[in-house]
């Protein structure tokens, strides 16, 4: 007989952290050390998985940990409905199942040597948070790397702490940014919305690649700045979340245009996009 | 003048008047009948008006996209002008935005606004009642035992694929998240299964009683030909004999579930 | 929300009801509550889900503990005129009004289904209310095979 | 020779077989309509319509369970779910039917192998029944299909004599085994198969995959779908169209996971929990039905998502009918050539 291709594998949480209003970070660790050596065999920064708790469903988030730490997952997402809940609810110790990892990845490797510009805007921060830390895993094989990111309001930043070691670590520029009205008295960073604030900061397009990942709307006016800014459409990445339900590419929702999000992304080039249309995103 | 031609001269003059910017009435394609939406007089020829448009019009007045269109025309028989009433009553629907070309049975009445629709209604149509057939339908089905009831429905709504045609196809359907797309908690299984298909055709009813102008679209509607007609002709008359009520036939009228009567019935109330 | 297992399904010996009782805050829970400080016996097959007003019984609830596999569902709130909230209980009595019927003729009659107004005076209201439905369900029987409404897709 | 049987027959061969342990779905009356069932014994098979209902339930059924779990506290425990896969003839589906299973074969292997569908298209032999008489909606010639194609099918039943008599012609292994296994219900002997049913071409497919590619913005879409109420009759009655929903239900001591059919036609269907819609209006949900079918698959797969069975416009409860708007959109295509 065929393998279920839905049956997850068993997970525990081993930390979980509240990253904002809402917002959980969940570390996972493997039940069965055979899942792990398969997951980790096939898993590269930018892909996905769907975590579920049994009785309330399973939600896709993408995988907000790097390979190159091999002892655990790390899931950060908002509390939005049902399964969101159900496993913010669930504490320290407890299991709850994962499927994946699925999709594609960034390719890393052919960035070495170049410049990096990461764009990220409220909860979109961890999808490509496994990419920074891949990046300042192996800091030395890139040249400069730039952090522009956005929330609405100071309380909405996720991971505070990880902000604070990139500001600290020197080879690291890192521009945090709340939109108008939602910063505070001490708020040290820019005040203004991730398009306009990139256009400021105007981080230079000459040997960089670009990630961009943020609510549909921010992407949709990101991208024409980095044009602007001279980056080529293949050299902007940009990872897209879609309603989900297999992850595998047969339950038929989450294509945009003819690109099912699932199979051929999340991570897409701005190149496929344009070929596309942001009109279905 | 033949009725079709009467009703395709006033659509066209409604909208050459600009008293309508569209006009929705029945076209036919094989032996269906779908809807047609005209903006130009010239396609009034494409409409058509027979005892196969069983399609309820008035759905459409909750569509974005013909609200975007405002004040619109709708070909109307009596159980629709009654939806078209229950809408203004309910307040999903003001005066201005609509106007119908009012058929009846075997006459046209020519183009009317609400009140005038409610005028023709208690005038002409006061009268509408489930048709004596459903009636002998229903009271068969009471007359049997509630296991026979209950194996007969059973078998009725093991065929529903939750497709939700019947509801699309209700103008008193309008809820913009229905009772059975909320999940927090999940209070009708999603499934095609005895009990989602039991508590979702049950609860579609009731969320109707009161409310169904009998203008049976849900169950023309229904691929599956389950026999919604019977549940919603059987509330109906029920509403009708415990309060009186006839919904679609006063603008201004109370819904019958969010009113109440300090007299109201408490007989099986120990 | 109601979780029974039917152990007793199909044979009538032995059978205990399982009975979901959706009662008011103010009135039917009080009610019960001095049912049990007056030490009154009352059958033990009464499963009694507290609510602010029967106004916010929604039918929804109903169908809920039929799925569940209730024998039986029992709806009681404040008599009229002594709503906590005015009128919640005059909208409920609509609501039950229909809703019964409609259950009546889906299939669920009223041997499964009963209503009632107690107050927070009526404790020994209350013990016989309870005990006589009791009686009737178990004379009913156990409803599980012929419920329309019950889950049965875990099987 | 042949393999033959009388036309009014069929349910002895359904007998024949159900006494081998088959399962047999066949075309029956029920009530109004002729609906594919798990046929009784006594009942007659219909073959004067086609089924309302396609045969993708007895392969991909409504609603099934992909997962189960004990659970105790915050504690739970996966449990074995093996697909309900009996040894099944479908008996009497129109070609387009079993043309239509070459689609899910594709979709439910698409890279992951689905245990499921798998396991029932493994236990099943499709017995096709070429089409003697089409109705106005039926568009199969459009599509690539024909009345008396036998794509997807393991055996196919043909009309003879002026359909006094049907001859079973066995395609592949399942089909043969099964004409061995209907033993002595069909007889050895001659017939002259009856011409099958003339269906009109309504609309050209490659111009349709064409424009497609050409008009994501086309404002026909908006035109279109003026009319299209947003439900699931359309694509639940498809042979086709495959999408679904997965959902968990249970009690506090054990859950499932289910599979539900799902349609784009409900504005759910691609709704973000942020509350953001990238199909927003059903305009944009028709472009995705009609790009799925004619464009996205094709690319992906190399064949239409679609075999001209009509029950979507035979269905529709505003008689809006895909071949109707295919034929619009090669309307469209052949003016916007003259341009």
């Amino acid at each position: 007989m065929t393998e279920n291709i839905y049956q997850p594998m068993m997970m525990r949480i081993a930390e979980a952290r509240d990253e904002a209003p809402e917002v959980r970070t969940l570390r996972l660790e493997f039940a069965d050390p055979a899942d792990r050596a398969r997951f980790f065999e096939k898993y590269r920064v930018g892909m996905f998985g769907l975590y579920g708790v049994p009785g309330a469903g399973e939600s896709t988030f993408c995988v907000a940990s790097p390979p190159t730490r091999r002892e655990y997952i790390e899931c950060t997402f908002r509390r939005t409905g049902r399964v969101t809940a159900a496993l913010a609810d669930r504490e320290v110790g407890q299991p709850v199942t994962f499927r994946g990892p699925y999709g594609n990845s960034f390719p890393v490797d052919e960035w070495r040597g170049k410049n990096v510009l990461f764009v990220a805007g409220g909860i979109a921060l961890p999808p490509i948070r496994s990419v920074i830390w891949n990046v300042l895993d192996r800091r030395d094989e890139f040249g400069e790397v730039t952090i522009l990111y956005g929330a609405r309001t100071v309380a909405d930043l996720v991971y505070k702490e990880e902000l604070a070691d990139w500001a600290a670590r020197g080879d690291v520029k890192l521009v945090t940014t709340v939109d108008p009205g939602g910063e505070t008295a001490d708020w040290k960073g820019k005040i203004g919305f991730v398009p306009t604030v990139l256009e400021q900061a105007a981080p230079s397009s000459a040997r960089a690649v670009a990630l961009v990942c943020g609510p549909p709307i921010m992407i949709k006016f990101s991208l024409p700045v980095l044009v602007k800014l001279g980056f080529a459409p293949p050299d902007v990445y940009t990872t897209l979340e879609n309603r989900m339900k297999c992850g595998l590419g047969h339950c038929g929702r989450c294509n945009v245009g003819s690109l099912f999000v699932c199979r051929d992304g999340p991570v897409f080039t701005l190149r496929q996009l344009q070929g596309m249309l942001t009109a279905d995103l | 003048m033949q009725m079709i031609d009467a009703i395709r001269a006033d659509a066209a003059k409604v909208l050459q008047e600009g008293r309508a910017k569209l006009v929705i009435g029945y076209r036919a394609r094989g032996g269906h009948r779908g809807p047609v939406f005209l903006s130009d007089p010239a396609g009034a020829a494409a409409l058509v008006y027979d005892d196969a448009c069983k399609q309820n019009l008035a759905v459409y007045l909750r569509k974005p996209e013909v609200r975007a269109r405002m004040p619109v025309a709708v070909v109307a028989p009596p159980a629709v002008m009654r939806s078209l009433v229950l809408l203004a009553a309910e307040a999903q629907l003001k005066g201005p935005e609509v106007v119908v070309l009012a058929v009846g049975d075997g006459v046209y009445h020519g183009v009317l606004d609400l009140a005038g629709v409610e005028a023709l209604l208690k005038e002409k149509y006061a009268g509408l009642a489930p048709s004596p057939d459903l009636l002998r339908r229903i009271e068969e089905l009471a007359a049997m035992t509630p296991e026979q009831r209950a194996a007969f429905w059973t078998a009725e709504f093991a065929k529903c694929t939750r497709c939700y045609a019947c509801r699309a196809a209700c103008p008193g359907c309008y809820c913009s998240r229905c009772i059975v797309e909320k999940n927090m908690p999940q209070w009708i299984s999603t499934a095609a299964a005895e009990h989602g298909n039991y508590a979702w055709n049950v609860i579609r009813a009731f969320h109707l009683a009161g409310r169904c102008t009998l203008c049976g679209a849900c169950e023309a509607a229904c691929p599956q030909g389950i026999p919604l007609m019977l549940l919603n002709g059987m509330l109906a008359e029920d509403v009708a004999r415990q309060f009186g009520a006839k919904p679609g036939y006063d603008r201004e009228a109370k819904p019958v579930i969010g009113s109440w009567n300090p007299d109201d019935d408490q007989g099986f109330i120990r | 929300m109601v979780e029974a297992q039917s152990k007793t399904a199909g044979s009538t010996a032995g059978f205990q009801p399982r009975i979901v009782a959706f009662v008011c805050n103010w009135c039917t829970y009080a009610g019960a509550d001095l049912a049990g400080t007056s030490r009154l016996p009352y059958a033990p097959n009464v499963r009694i889900v507290k609510l602010p007003c029967t106004g916010r019984i929604d039918p929804l609830f109903i169908l809920k503990a039929f799925e569940g596999g209730a024998d039986a569902v029992l709806v009681s709130g404040c008599h009229p005129g002594d709503c906590h909230y005015t009128s919640g209980n005059y909208h409920a009595r609509r609501r039950w009004a229909l809703f019964r019927r409609l259950l009546d003729f889906t299939g669920i009659d009223d041997r499964r289904l009963y209503f009632s107004w107690v107050s927070a005076a009526e404790g020994r209201k209350f013990a016989d209310l309870i005990n006589d439905v009791t009686e009737k369900v178990r004379a009913a029987g156990p409803f599980e095979r012929a419920n329309p409404a019950r889950r049965r897709l875990c099987r | 020779m042949m393999k033959v049987i009388d036309a009014n027959k069929l349910s002895d061969l359904a007998a024949a077989l159900a006494a081998k342990g088959y399962r047999v779905v066949a075309p029956v009356r029920d009530a109004d309509a002729v609906r594919l069932k798990e046929w009784r014994p006594g009942q007659a098979i219909d073959t004067s319509a086609i089924s309302i209902n396609s045969a993708k339930e007895f392969f991909f059924p409504r609603t099934e369970t992909i997962g189960r779990y004990a659970l105790e506290g915050s504690e739970f425990k996966p449990e074995e779910v093996e697909p309900q896969a009996p040894r099944t003839v479908l008996l009497g589906v129109r070609p387009c039917d079993a043309a239509g299973l070459a689609v899910l074969d594709a979709l439910f292997n698409w890279e992951y192998k689905d245990a499921f569908y798998n396991a029932r298209r493994a236990a099943t032999t499709v017995v096709a029944l070429v089409c003697r008489t089409a109705d106005e909606q039926c568009f199969c010639t459009s599509v690539g299909g024909a009345p008396d194609s036998v794509l997807g099918a393991d055996a196919v039943l043909r009309s003879a004599d002026g359909g006094a008599r049907f001859i079973l012609e066995p395609l592949s292994d399942k089909g043969k085994s099964l004409a061995a296994d209907a033993g002595a219900a069909l007889a050895e002997g001659k017939a002259a198969a009856d011409p099958p049913a003339e269906v009109p071409v309504r609309f050209d497919s490659k111009a349709v995959t064409a424009w497609c590619g050409e008009n994501f913005e086309s404002p026909l879409w908006r035109e279109v779908s003026l009319a299209c109420l947003g439900c699931g009759a359309c694509t639940h009655a498809c042979i086709t169209c495959h999408c679904f929903d997965i959902q968990d239900e249970g009690t506090r001591r054990e859950a499932v996971r289910l599979r539900n059919w799902d349609t784009c036609g409900l504005a759910l269907f691609t709704l973000h929990s942020a509350g953001h819609n990238p199909r927003p209006d059903q305009a944009a949900r028709w472009r995705q039905r009609v790009m799925h079918k004619f464009r996205y698959f094709v690319e992906r797969f190399g064949r239409l998502a679609c075999t001209g069975c009509g029950r979507c416009g035979r269905l529709c409860p505003a008689a809006l009918a895909l071949s109707d708007v295919c034929r619009e959109i090669e309307d469209a295509s052949k003016a916007a050539a003259k341009k």
